[in-house]
């Protein structure tokens, strides 16, 4: 019915509408069966963090996650595929980044949007540092050894 | 000339987001650079210290530390990515 | 922080809001840092369909996916779980199914939020009568064997 | 007396949503139910031909062919779902 879909990559400092991003994938496109959204959000860590300030390699960090994109759109049967990241300052309770992966059945659409997260966690150049509540300087944010085994276990395919 | 740019507390401990340096003849490898930077002072040395942490891209796509620096018009420095 | 969330079921006839059922789990709870969304839609089976038809046996539907969603939140440390399932006639690119998991970490989200849709394709009381385009009786939607396998692949934990 | 309930091509085939019967003796499991089911006229015997795919609840929860019908109050009688 359609083209291959081209994937939609947003670097931003505003906010995004989950609802208005899924709309975009669904719409005019009725042989969409399945949307999978991941919305990723800045935790308070027990009331620890004032803040985590999202630094970013400028256009590294588009390309970087048009290249991840490309390898889901290859490797799954998607009609939709979106990725948004958020950079500046933003407070606990707020949107970070949000993948939407549409497909016709459901599977094709839970593994594209978890395959992306894992590889945007590991491979897309950004960098947290954390503001604290109380006043102290904050430090950067340490990589987590399960974000880089979760991006490892889709080799096995 | 060859523009260096860094990221987050590499950025911070060298102090300075980017610069553009002369890279000396030898200067061949990614792991070269790392080794040659870490001789330019206290800060660099500081931000390098332990180089095996350290991730490089050149020209905004990831390479290993044994890849050629070749044509490379920007190199950047940077810890490992903490986004999502 | 906070006690251990109930599950939210509901089977309606009404469309649902993405971004509402979303909001509804994040708001006042900065302890959750991944949310993620299923939702399945109506497909127009290449203009064949003019809708499909969603029979549903009351109290058990609800019954049933309030076991499933039990069932989850023992298996991951959910902070949040709604399931929503629409019933009556419902047009090509409409809303089905909706459900919503939100942890601390992205691994239990998405798992929880795949267990449960496997789960309820093969368990919930829910039946699919397809009603044609061209004036034909359709014919009621046969079970896939894939969906059967998909519930099965959680046993071998 | 109990209550059977029938859903989608099971409901369309006998012809009813739901009926009462009183159940004669001897009638103990879901599989001898759906036997002495077949026995009650021609709509039944279509709608329950391969008892094997026919799927039973008692009292709004699974339960399999060989199970007992114990003090069922509703018995559901429904083919393999196809909801989400």
């Amino acid at each position: 019915m359609t083209a291959a879909p081209v994937p939609v990559i947003r670097i931003q400092a505003e906010d995004f509408d989950v609802a208005a991003e899924i709309a975009r994938l669904t719409e005019g496109n009725a042989d969409v069966g399945a949307v999978v959204t991941f919305t990723g959000l800045c935790r308070d860590e027990g009331g620890r963090l004032a803040a985590l300030e999202l630094e970013h390699y400028p256009g590294m960090a588009e390309a970087e996650i048009c290249r991840i994109a490309a390898e889901a759109m290859r490797r799954w049967p998607l009609l939709g595929l979106t990725a948004i990241h958020r950079h500046g300052m933003i407070p606990p309770g707020d949107d970070i980044v949000l993948v939407v992966a549409a497909s016709t059945h459901r599977q094709a659409a839970f593994e594209a949007a978890s395959f992306l997260m894992d590889f945007l966690k590991s491979r897309a150049p950004f960098w947290k540092k954390e503001h604290r509540a109380d006043g102290f300087e904050g430090s950067w944010v340490d990589a987590r050894e399960a974000d880089d085994q979760a991006a490892l276990r889709w080799r096995r395919r | 000339m060859t523009k260096l740019v860094y990221f987050a507390w590499v950025r911070e401990r060298i102090g300075k987001s980017e610069e553009n340096v002369s890279l000396p003849a030898g200067i061949e490898t990614l792991a070269d650079l790392l080794s040659w930077l870490r001789g330019r002072g206290e800060e660099y040395e500081s931000a390098l210290l332990r180089p095996e942490v350290i991730r490089v891209a050149i020209d905004k796509e990831h390479v290993g530390h044994g890849d050629a620096i070749g044509g490379a018009r920007e190199i950047a420095l940077f810890p490992p990515m903490t986004g999502g």
